[in-house]
């Protein structure tokens, strides 16, 4: 899932400052599940920041709503009302959901509340770490299903760099190394092999690197025939 | 031995798919028997699963007959048909079988001449092409 | 519960007896799994065969039935109505086309046609083992008002055709101007939203400053063409150029517009989408006949790529040219043109003669109607389809050409296309009658073979409601995706999108059509 | 002749190997440069010119190769995969070849959080060993990774490093191998205080036949302090300092001279290990020493090719 957390209260309360009446808007997909804009967070930071606005002497009107997936146009219309008539809105999703608000409402404001991290898997309660860095061209299949992209601070391709001790990342002592990782898995797969395999240079033309991405299903789009009302072509 | 007979099943959407089926057989027109005409309601309602299971079950090809595109009785069913049937044929083309094995057609009630024709086109190229792997038919 | 299922063989069809050995038939029938009855009739359409068909199926206690006999439009009315009063569910009930499937086709392979007819009576028996019973259901509707949007030509034709059938019928007219129609009229009112389904809308109208809900049973669109709106390069370069109705006003009312007259298709001739039915041909040569009858000495030319007049009408390309009125027709290659620094002259490619000719300005006329810009309102309001040229797209031409894919909600006119008055006034008449005979009965059925959501498998990914024609499938409360039945039309193009494979339709179920193919593949034909 | 270089020459004449580092200043100055090369010169075979390491900003290593060659003394030019995408790290080789730089060594780098631009975008886009096959397919067939034939490709001499004492330590001598069939010529090995440890290495390198594939020098360093010991054992990542050498130097009356005697040991017992092709000695911030302990190790005079 897309991973993302909270940006500092006082960072938020200074966005929102200058502004009447503030939307907050949260989602129930991902940055619900990772604790971040789900109901129970928007409630709380509205409460929050409610609190922070007594405190400071301002005038402030707060309040918080949620929809069930804020990158989709459909959910987003459900408070449609309440975001035109806030001065601005807080995005309590990750940067799609406030990016979708925004396209949508190009003269509103959105301000996004969470700072977007990671495509990352729960480890255990409360902590979630990063496993893809969405390049496009998996190979896993090749890496015990490891993905040293993601999981390697340097990216490596052909095994862990000099720094590895203990098994640990040298950028982080904390973080297991990819590649020592990697290692076990194929050693137990009885595929080490692999890794003394010379793996070339990476074509990174389908990540970010080659520009921005757009996938698409030609099968599942709509035609202009099937499309109704305002979404017909004309 | 008597010459395989090629295994063809077209799903048929009940509005103008069939119909244009029943007038050919109205009309008098004959086809090859290896068709095996399945109904559904609307080409909509084919699943690309349908058609490769029934690949899978021993059909050498299946088509897809629904109404004409700008006349679909459910009004963008036949739409989404063909885009099912595109979608299968562009999975058989990465498992690398031919993709010309599924076809889909579009027909007016009134087109007599709609499934005899695409179950001759259908069974040419069933003929030409064989089971699938080349087996032996079950 | 263990199947119980009786099979009929028909042998009506004349062929049959001949071509299909029935008795190796009624044995294969016998010898399958749950078949408690094999039965030969003469004819299963005949009502007292039926009866003794019926009769069986009670004796026998049968719960389900396959019967091989023709196509299901053929017989299924009186058949399914005999085996409901066995107590026998209409959807329990397999029938077989064996005579338009596998007699006709293959009357000159019948030791094929043999085995196919086999093979189907296997396929269906094994279809029939996996039927369940379906309940049709039906509601009140709430009123009987007809909510007619547009109070012109065709507008008012469908509130009298509509009344005619006892529906209230409510005009919502965007201008204030008088009018004479039944029912209710609504001046200075345009629809804004809708929610519910054919037999019980619920309008959201703005009526001058005010919001108001009305229930509505049905809805006429009328909203006719775009009549001030002229676009193109012609428009552009002759400011003074007027559309065909401005022409037609001022010759009822006696003035003489400025020599010479020319009435040309559309504003935009190297346009991508002229359409020859985007022209009110029909009013256009009658208006210049009128002009041309009333002062003689008056030229008029009518510049056309293509030209279609309705029915009878078409006498009147001889009588204009008796007249003295001059045609020229062009092609792309050579649309007439204007040069916006000499508004007073065209020039056009004759195609008929391949002369350039230069048409001197008095009058220029555009006989095209471009489409409604309202249209888009509407069209979203109720979520119904537009054309690519802005107008309502009607539903299949097997559902009548004055339907919209949304059952309910007609549309007749120029709201379509563009269409003279006489075939806007016919259209907004049928589009009346279809939407008083919709509301007579009062009630909506529905049901049957409708689509249905198992709610634990669904993401509410909204694939369902984007792709559906018919706004049936929504996201209800507890969030996940709900199939609004009284819209469903039972195509089951959800059922064939779901992600999750989480909607069934039923009588269609995935394992239901694929049973059915597996064992029609199993036979050797 | 893959390259010609003066380290290529002293390889392959099968005598024992030294080079030694200089560390390019956090300056603009080339004083420093200017002064260690004249320091060092006949001291050593060639020179390591470090590429911003410890991610820590430098006088860049391709322009210090230039100052020193002013000096004569030949340069071995680090390239990490850290900050240059694979368009810069073609058109540097481009740049230092025609400067005359004739080794390289390639690297994947040290990780920037370690340096004094911890906000950086850390590049990335090659590995060293991506690195050693894209430079070794340019010098041998003239090819750009991305397909384009270049009319006077890099002919340079290609260096890589191996750390023995980083985990999974039993892949160690495997990612040797792989560097090897990447197109290394020569490799540097970390620095080496657990002398066990390495020679287990060893083993498996030789077992593997790379000593015959790659010249291996082996690393050392010349260690100022017994809280350098410490450091390096507690805080350098992928380093292993035995407790009875930080022992020998907590305990030593004057710790530097203990530490250069440490070093010279360690040579004298490397220069009697099978594979092994010579030294590569580390005197970070201490360049001044690297003249003492070449010749007391035995080492002088260095060879020389006309």
């Amino acid at each position: 899932m897309i991973v993302a957390k909270r940006k500092p209260l006082n960072e938020i309360a200074e966005m929102l400052a200058p502004y009447k009446k503030v939307t907050v808007v949260g989602c129930r997909s991902c940055v619900a599940i990772c604790l971040a804009g789900g109901e129970k967070e928007v409630k709380m930071l509205v409460s929050a920041l409610k609190l922070k606005a007594k405190k400071d002497g301002r005038k402030q009107q707060f309040e918080g709503f949620v929809v069930e997936r804020q990158c989709e146009k459909e959910w987003v219309s459900e408070v449609e009302e309440k975001i035109l008539d806030s001065n601005v809105t807080l995005s309590m999703a990750c940067s799609l959901g406030a990016q979708t608000i925004g396209d949508m409402y190009p003269k509103h404001l959105t301000f996004p509340g969470l700072n977007t991290g990671i495509f990352g898997v729960p480890e255990e309660q409360g902590v979630w770490s990063e496993k893809c860095v969405g390049c496009g061209n998996c190979i896993i299949h090749t890496t015990g299903g490891i993905c040293p992209i993601a999981r390697c601070a340097k990216s490596m391709l052909n095994g862990p760099c000099g720094g590895s001790a203990n098994r640990k990342c040298e950028v982080n002592l904390e973080v297991d190394c990819a590649w020592a990782a990697i290692y076990d898995r194929l050693k137990l797969q009885n595929r080490l092999d692999l890794i003394e395999q010379l793996t070339p240079a990476k074509d990174w033309s389908t990540s970010h690197a080659g520009g921005r991405r757009t996938y698409v299903r030609e099968d599942a789009k709509l035609t202009p025939h099937q499309k109704k009302g305002k979404g017909a072509v004309l | 031995m008597a010459e395989k007979k090629p295994k063809i099943v077209a799903f048929c959407c009940e509005r103008h798919g069939t119909d244009a089926a029943v007038l050919s057989a109205r009309t008098g027109k004959q086809y090859d028997a290896s068709v095996r005409l399945v109904q559904v309601p609307c080409t909509g309602r084919v699943d690309g699963m349908h058609i490769l299971q029934a690949l899978e079950d021993g059909a050498d090809a299946v088509f897809v007959l629904g109404c004409l595109e700008k006349n679909c009785y459910y009004d963008t069913g036949s739409i989404e048909g063909r885009k099912r049937v595109g979608y299968v044929k562009q999975m058989l083309a990465e498992v690398g079988i031919e993709k010309e094995r599924v076809e889909m057609f579009n027909a007016a009630s009134t087109n007599a001449w709609a499934f005899p024709e695409a179950v001759g086109k259908m069974v040419e190229v069933a003929k030409k092409l064989g089971p699938i792997g080349g087996g032996e038919r079950p | 519960m263990k199947a119980k299922v009786q099979v009929v063989l028909c042998k009506c069809c004349t062929e049959m007896p001949t071509l299909l050995d029935l008795e190796k038939l009624a044995k294969v029938a016998a010898d399958s799994d749950n078949v408690l009855s094999v039965l030969s009739v003469d004819a299963v359409c005949d009502g007292r065969q039926l009866a003794q068909v019926v009769n069986d199926a009670k004796d026998k206690e049968t719960d389900r039935a396959v019967v091989l006999a023709c196509h299901k439009k053929d017989i299924s009315p009186s058949l399914l109505k005999a085996y409901k009063r066995a107590g026998i569910n209409e959807f329990m009930v397999e029938l077989v086309n064996i005579r338009e499937e596998v007699v006709l086709p293959h009357l000159e392979e019948p030791e094929r046609a043999q085995a196919k007819a086999e093979s189907k009576l296997k396929a269906a028996l094994a279809r029939a083992r996996l039927l369940a019973p379906q309940e049709r259901q039906s509601e009140l509707m709430r009123t009987r008002n007809v909510v007619v949007i547009g109070a012109g030509i065709s507008g008012q034709a469908a509130a009298r055709e509509a009344a005619k059938s006892g529906a209230h019928t409510i005009l919502i007219e965007k201008t204030g101007k008088s009018l004479k129609a039944p029912g209710i009229i609504m001046p200075n009112s345009t629809l804004v939203a809708s929610e519910g389904y054919g037999g019980n809308f619920k309008l959201k109208i703005r009526a001058g400053e005010k919001l108001e809900v009305l229930e509505a049973a049905a809805v006429v669109i009328a909203t006719g063409g775009g009549w001030t709106q002229l676009k193109g390069p012609l428009a552009k370069a002759v400011k003074d150029a007027i559309p065909l109705y401005r022409l037609h006003e001022q010759v009822k009312a006696g003035t003489v517009p400025k020599d010479p007259i020319v009435i040309v298709d559309t504003p935009d001739p190297a346009g991508k989408t002229l359409r020859v039915q985007d022209f009110a041909w029909d009013d256009a040569l009658e208006t210049a006949m009128e002009l041309k009858k009333k002062h003689p000495e008056s030229q008029v030319w009518i510049v056309f790529q293509e030209m279609r007049a309705f029915g009878l009408s078409e006498l009147a390309y001889k009588e204009a040219a008796d007249l003295g009125i001059r045609f020229v027709r062009y092609d792309k290659a050579g649309p007439p043109k204007v040069d916006p620094k000499n508004p007073t002259s065209m020039a056009v490619k004759d195609f008929s003669q391949g002369e350039l000719i230069n048409l001197e300005l008095g009058t220029l006329v555009f006989a095209s109607i471009p489409a409604n810009p309202d249209n888009e309102g509407i069209a979203e309001a109720l979520r119904i389809p537009m054309t690519p040229e802005g107008g309502v797209r009607r539903g299949s031409i097997q559902r009548w050409p004055v339907t919209t894919p949304r059952p309910g909600v007609f549309v007749c006119g120029s709201a379509l296309f563009p269409k003279s008055h006489e075939v806007a006034e016919r259209e907004g008449e049928a589009a009346g009658s279809m939407a008083g005979q919709f509301v007579k009965p009062g009630t909506i059925e529905f049901g049957g073979v409708v689509a249905e959501v198992e709610q634990e498998k669904c993401s509410a990914c909204l694939t369902c409601v984007r792709t559906c024609p018919y706004e049936a499938p929504f996201i209800g409360k507890a969030g996940k995706a709900e199939i609004r039945i009284q819209g469903c039309q039972g195509c089951g193009m959800c059922v064939g999108i779901c992600p999750s494979k989480a909607i069934e339709l039923h009588h269609y179920t995935d394992e239901q059509i694929m049973t059915e193919a597996r064992t029609l593949l199993g036979g050797d034909f | 002749m893959k390259a010609g270089s003066n380290l290529e020459k002293v390889f392959d004449s099968g005598q024992f190997t030294v080079t030694a580092e200089i560390g390019p200043p956090q300056s603009a100055n080339p004083e420093p440069l200017t002064h260690h090369a004249k320091m060092l010169r006949g001291y050593a075979d060639a020179f390591n010119l470090t590429d911003n390491q410890t991610a820590v900003v430098r006088l860049s290593s391709i322009a210090s190769a230039a100052i020193i060659m002013r000096e004569g003394v030949e340069p071995v030019i680090q390239m990490t995969c850290r900050d240059r995408n694979r368009i810069a790290l073609q058109s540097d080789l481009f740049g230092a070849a025609a400067l005359g730089v004739k080794n390289v060594l390639c690297l994947t780098g040290d990780h920037h959080v370690f340096g004094n631009e911890k906000a950086a975008k850390g590049v990335f886009d090659f590995d060293s060993i991506v690195e050693l096959q894209v430079f070794n397919n340019l010098r041998t067939s003239g090819k750009q990774l991305g397909g384009e034939q270049i009319k006077d490709p890099p002919k340079m001499y290609l260096g890589c490093a191996e750390n023995p004492f980083a985990t999974p330590y039993e892949w160690r001598a495997a990612r040797l191998a792989k560097k090897a069939a990447a197109g290394a010529d020569f490799c540097q090995t970390q620095a080496i205080f657990d002398m066990n440890m390495f020679e287990k290495w060893m083993d498996e390198v030789r077992s593997r036949g790379l000593d015959k594939k790659v010249h291996i020098l082996a690393g050392v360093i010349p260690m100022k302090s017994a809280g350098a010991a410490r450091y390096m054992k507690n805080k350098v990542p992928g380093m292993i300092v035995p407790n009875d050498i930080v022992d020998r130097m907590k305990n030593a009356k004057d710790q530097k001279e203990e530490g250069i005697k440490l070093c010279i040991e360690q040579i004298e017992v490397l220069k009697n290990m099978k594979g092994v092709h010579g030294v590569h000695i580390m005197a970070v911030a201490w360049e001044e020493m690297v003249p003492r302990i070449v010749k007391e190790a035995g080492l002088l005079p260095r060879p020389s090719f006309p």
